[in-house]
């Protein structure tokens, strides 16, 4: 495969997939408010892979989660795809930080529950339900329920649910947190691959620096409580990256970059 | 087969407690039969007692399936907009703090004597456990699964019925097993609005005669259709919520 | 003074009267009684109430009583008080006199109601088919709004109760009575635990007299007799007129055929027996009872 | 203050609705009697309306207080042993279905006319709800917390007081309100089995006189205490789980 | 601090804090049945520090309930402290896969929770919430609510509620896991000083291949369903370790030796 890095000028935000000005959110909690992001600038090109890594509770999910369009913001403007964000977009495929499955429906049948839900013929898409969870390893496990299932093993679910109605903008948080390194890894091959192949926008939480490098175009390192973007760092590294990435320097150079930020911000507040 | 022991053992104590009581006790016969009197009286009388009690057996089921069709919807439009919860709520907790009985002339008058007035009557007190145990249910959702459907842009009908009814099928029944028992009692309390038929028709008739054996063969019926249409809808529970952690817990994983 | 409890059959209407006037005026105390009424759920449940000795004393249908003692309840009327108020009310401008006329008409009532079950042997005894008389069944309280609405041509009643309450919803009614149609039967009296009555024989004859009396100044003086109600329970000053009507039909029905003349409370065995026949032959009582056990005139002042 | 606009609002409502259907269906006042005239009657007759009123609260109070306390023991007891479950529930559910009033005589000859009857038929009544909808609290817990329960070796009791109670809450209180609304039902049963006072006693007079004012100031009545005890219980249900779904979604979030 | 590393040989299993002979699991679901483990033999020394490595859905977490006493083996036979195990041991302290915060209850009164249950005194505790919650990052979060804090921060609540009343036996399933990089070193630092200053005995499972070879005194590398010991790599590397411990070569071959046996057994089936 040809290189197909897709780093770009994006002076227009609405070139961009998505396009944050100003953006805060403050939680009114019972107690006293938390501020969990302020002034957040960042726009994602069309096609980009963004990956973001920061401290636990550093907003992270709530950056996604506005990004979504699951909750609103409290200052400043979320856009995607040139709109205004005032709810979930119709191609958005979402990992949760939790798998978050129905425990009424069988592995095969929550992944098919995106097609349900979005009226996309199950049978048309049944191939392609075989396909993911043999890719994700859980065959022999389509009927199993939720409960039966190993933690690991329902994060892939999951992930076979965000990906099944082929989304054009992945929105994953901690995706392969619950998976050992060598299915991650593997997971890491794939997802970069399925990027590849489909153009698809991506913006990806992790706790790993390595994954971080090795999958995105730019990774976003943020700041702890009040949640700031501390630094943009960019991976200026090949495609298709394979584990010859590792050996790689620049990779090195860009993983000793995102740590020193991320210790530089303090380990926690 | 197991399940039946139960039953069985109860009405069997239940029975034996009864006989033993009546002759301990020597509590008058007008006040208590003995068991075997009920018994013949419940097979002299069988057609009769059956057709009376087919009677009440539908108005029973018709009073139930109406609070099913009319409950759960009404559950959902409460769910769905607080406007509407706090619009229609205080009516409907109203409908419940009188006996319906209170308002027969009333209920006559305008419904007649035919089956309407029974369905209403046995509706009006089968409906609210429905309701509320319904409104607990489709609210049980927390915010992770809130989150999931928002992102697959579920409709509304599609959020009742991929997400909230399954999320509430346990509460829901909770309500439909206190719904259906109370479902006969309706269905006698609507007898006695007016009727001249029905399990209800006889309790007033063997009340008024002071016809003891013949008032607890109806009582019997009734515990029999309460007893049945309970357990139906535990089965329908058993069939369609295997995966709930009640049942699940119920059927017992091995554990220490 | 001697505890008695009596429980009236009903909720108060106006033929309770007499008895708080009893109360009131002293008649009870001086009989050595220290009496209390209070008011029943209908006779079905008192008859078991008298039974059980909760109650020593009961104003009941006679009818009930007759089947609690079929059914081995220790009972014994001692003093026959109402008769013959079963009658069939209609509207005044479209008016049934006759058991004849209710030939195809409809009629209304709750199924536990006497009058109601005995209304097959007042056609029976006039020649008409019941078949040809239809008939609702309303809860007791709907009866009289059926009725008012003119849903039912008729209704059987007591003309000491429904009739006055139906003039004060300012409905014109006609009625017929059933005992000048050959259906003449006692309605209610006092009963009296039967093991009870055995063994305090004095308190009864006191009670009894005292009522007698009772009754009597009560027809001389209808004012007092609902004074006296009225002070007990004030709150029935506002049904005041409805009770004076009830009560002046009540005075209309003191006596059967078969014991005209007679002073009040005096019974006659013939007619406990045409009573049991027709409870035997049109209400489901299983058998009638040998009279002696039902009642005895022994109590009743000489 | 502003939750107390629609219940406000539903009253003027029915007042007016059931105003104009007086006057233009021309309900005849036996009937229907006007707004007007009911309210006339409530404040004329008001000591005594009260002094009845009070009879039925704390009865209805009594009676839901013993729902309470026997109900959700009972639900623990069943919750803890599938043998006591199938040993209880059939004679339970058997206890819910058939009319209490049925059994009056029986009642009042073994308990007499006082208040144990009136707190027995009440809670018969009024239990069943709490104990069903204890029962689906109770067992509603996940495997993840049964483990964690587990692994602090919590005892029954424990079990019960920091873990399945508090995951009850919601489902109890649905089981609460339903009984609530029922208990002042059950209290007017109770007073029809045998009663010189109580609401249920003015309605049996109110029906016996034709005093059609009387009968509906006691509905208004008994709505006024069924109205008030459920919200009570609304209000304590806000106070003690604003932690759950149910809560917080009513409350509401921001969202789009 | 000295070196307490603490490898002994353990023959007699009656020596060991917990003793598995011929473990075998096999649950029954509604479909086939799964075969999660099958002879586990496995000694853990009185204070000594295992982890437990192994690819999602290899039975990890069932070899743990195992231990902990929370589900019956199906055959063979788990010793904890010399007594067959039929229930949790009282001086356990777990860590589950997920957080399992009580929601009707703050972050302190949930730490509070394991003081409750086992009847130690709140008041006495008081200090030692106070510690927990400083050292784990929560501090100004006492009073939050479970759904008002992030994926790690509940992680973190749950680590504190394990630790709370001191138990003997540690047993941790992926504690670390939603943790970004650093807050994860420097949680793996301190448990490793808790280790030594207390001298429990530590079970962790871990997806983290450096993780495990960083705390632990060995490293059991499983094989995936169904579940087998594959192989135990001994870490034989001086305690405290610290951040110069990444730069021993040891500690590079013991890496890439459970690597290497991961790798061996198949990424999954
Ligand atoms: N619903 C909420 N109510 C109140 N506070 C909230 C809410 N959701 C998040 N927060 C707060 O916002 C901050 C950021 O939370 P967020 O979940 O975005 O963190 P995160 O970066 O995803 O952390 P992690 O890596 O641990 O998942 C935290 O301090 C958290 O307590
Ligand atoms: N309650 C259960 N019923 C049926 N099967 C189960 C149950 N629990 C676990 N399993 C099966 O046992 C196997 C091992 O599960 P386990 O949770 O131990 O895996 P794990 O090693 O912890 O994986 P992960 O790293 O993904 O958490 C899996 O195949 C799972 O499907
Ligand atoms: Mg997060
Ligand atoms: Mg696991």
């Amino acid at each position: 495969m040809t290189d197909v890095c897709l780093r770009r000028p994006l002076q227009r935000p609405s070139d961009a997939a998505i396009a944050l000005t100003g953006v805060g959110k403050t939680f009114l909690p019972s107690g006293s408010e938390v501020v969990a992001l302020t002034d957040i600038d960042l726009t994602v090109g069309d096609g980009e892979f963004v990956a973001i890594v920061g401290s636990s509770g550093c907003g992270k999910s709530t950056l996604l989660r506005l990004i979504a369009g699951l909750m609103p913001v409290s200052t400043g403007r979320v856009e995607v795809k040139g709109h205004r964000v005032s709810g979930p977009d119709p191609g958005v495929g979402i990992v949760f930080q939790t798998p978050v499955l129905l425990p009424w429906r069988t592995v095969r049948r929550n992944i098919e529950l995106q097609l349900d839900v979005r009226r996309l013929g199950r049978s048309q898409h049944g191939k392609e339900v075989d396909r993911l969870i043999a890719l994700t390893g859980l065959a022999g496990f389509e009927n199993s329920m939720p409960y039966e299932l190993s933690g690991g093993m329902q994060q892939r679910v999951a992930l076979c649910r965000a990906l099944i109605h082929n989304p054009d903008l992945l929105l994953m948080d901690e995706p392969f947190g619950a998976l050992d390194a060598l299915t991650r890894e593997q997971m890491n091959a794939e997802l970069q691959r399925i990027w590849m192949e489909t153009r698809k926008t991506v913006v990806f939480i992790t706790h790993s620096i390595m994954e971080a490098a090795f999958l995105a175009d730019r990774v976003v390192v943020m700041t702890p409580r009040p949640g700031k973007i501390r630094e943009i760092v960019p991976i200026d590294l090949p495609r298709p990256r394979t584990f010859e990435t590792f050996r790689n320097p620049v990779f090195h150079e860009a993983c000793d970059r995102i740590r020193s930020l991320m210790s530089a911000s303090g380990l926690m507040e | 087969m197991r399940n039946a022991i139960y039953p069985a053992l109860t009405a069997v104590i239940l029975v034996g407690a009864w006989y033993l009581a009546v002759l301990f006790f020597e509590v008058p016969r007008y006040l208590l039969p003995l068991p075997g009197e009920v018994v013949t009286r419940l097979i002299e009388d069988r057609d009769f007692l059956l057709r009376h009690g087919w009677v009440t057996t539908y108005e029973t089921l018709g009073g139930f399936a109406l609070s099913i069709v009319i409950g759960i919807p009404l559950a959902l439009l409460i769910v769905s907009s607080s406007t509407i919860d706090r619009a229609l709520m205080p009516w409907i907790v109203l409908s419940q703090t009188f006996p319906k009985i209170a308002l027969a002339p009333l209920i006559v008058v305008w419904f007649g004597l035919g089956l309407v007035p029974k369905l209403i009557v046995t509706f009006l007190v089968a409906f609210f456990p429905i309701l509320i145990s319904t409104i607990v249910g489709l609210r049980s959702m927390e915010r992770d699964m809130d989150e999931l459907r928002l992102s697959m842009r579920a409709s509304v009908w599609q959020t009742f019925w991929y997400f909230r009814l399954p999320l509430a099928l346990p509460s829901l029944f909770a309500g439909l097993k206190v719904s259906v028992a109370f479902a006969a009692v309706g269905a006698v309390i609507a007898e006695w609005v007016g009727a001249n038929e029905g399990l209800g028709y006889l309790l007033l008739t063997a009340n008024a005669n002071l016809d003891t054996p013949l008032l607890f063969a109806v009582l019997v019926l009734l515990m029999v259709l309460g007893m049945v249409l309970y357990h139906a809808i535990e089965m329908l529970e058993r069939l369609l919520i295997p995966w709930h952690a009640t049942i699940r817990l119920k059927t017992g994983q091995p554990s220490f | 003074q001697t505890k008695l409890n009596f429980r009236l059959d009903w909720t108060i209407y106006g033929s309770h009267a007499p008895f708080y006037l009893a109360l009131e005026s002293g008649l009870y105390e001086k009989a050595g009684l220290d009496v209390s009424i209070s008011e029943g759920q209908g006779s079905a449940t008192v008859t078991k109430l008298v039974a059980q000795g909760g109650d020593q004393a009961g104003f009941i249908d006679f009818g009930s009583m007759v089947r609690g003692v079929e059914q081995g309840m220790p009972l014994i009327g001692v003093m026959r008080v109402i008769s013959g108020v079963m009658c069939v009310i209609s509207h005044e401008d479209v008016a049934i006199r006759t058991p004849q006329e209710l030939d195809g008409k409809v009629v209304a009532y709750a199924p536990s109601e006497s009058t109601g079950q005995i209304m097959p042997a007042l056609l029976a005894a006039n020649g008409v088919d019941p078949a040809k008389v239809s008939v609702l069944t309303p809860a007791t309280g709907a009866k009289n709004a059926v009725f008012l609405q003119r849903r039912a041509d008729a209704i059987p009643a007591n003309t000491n109760v429904q009739i006055a309450q139906l003039e004060a919803q300012g409905a014109k009614v006609s009625y017929f009575k059933y005992s000048d149609f050959g259906v003449d039967i006692m309605n209610n009296g006092i009963v009296f635990n039967a093991d009870y009555a055995k063994a305090n024989p004095e308190v009864v004859r006191g009670f009894v007299a005292a009522t007698q009396t009772a009754f009597e100044m009560a027809r001389k003086d209808p004012k007092s007799a609902l004074d006296a109600l009225v002070k007990r329970l004030p709150q029935q000053e506002r049904n005041r007129t409805i009770l004076a009507r009830q009560l002046e039909l009540t005075f209309d029905a003191l006596e059967t055929k078969a014991t005209h003349g007679k002073p009040l409370g005096h019974m006659e065995a013939s007619d406990w027996e045409s009573m049991q026949a027709l409870l035997v032959k049109y209400t489901g009582l299983p058998r009638a009872v040998p009279v002696e056990t039902l009642y005895t005139n022994e109590y009743l002042p000489k």
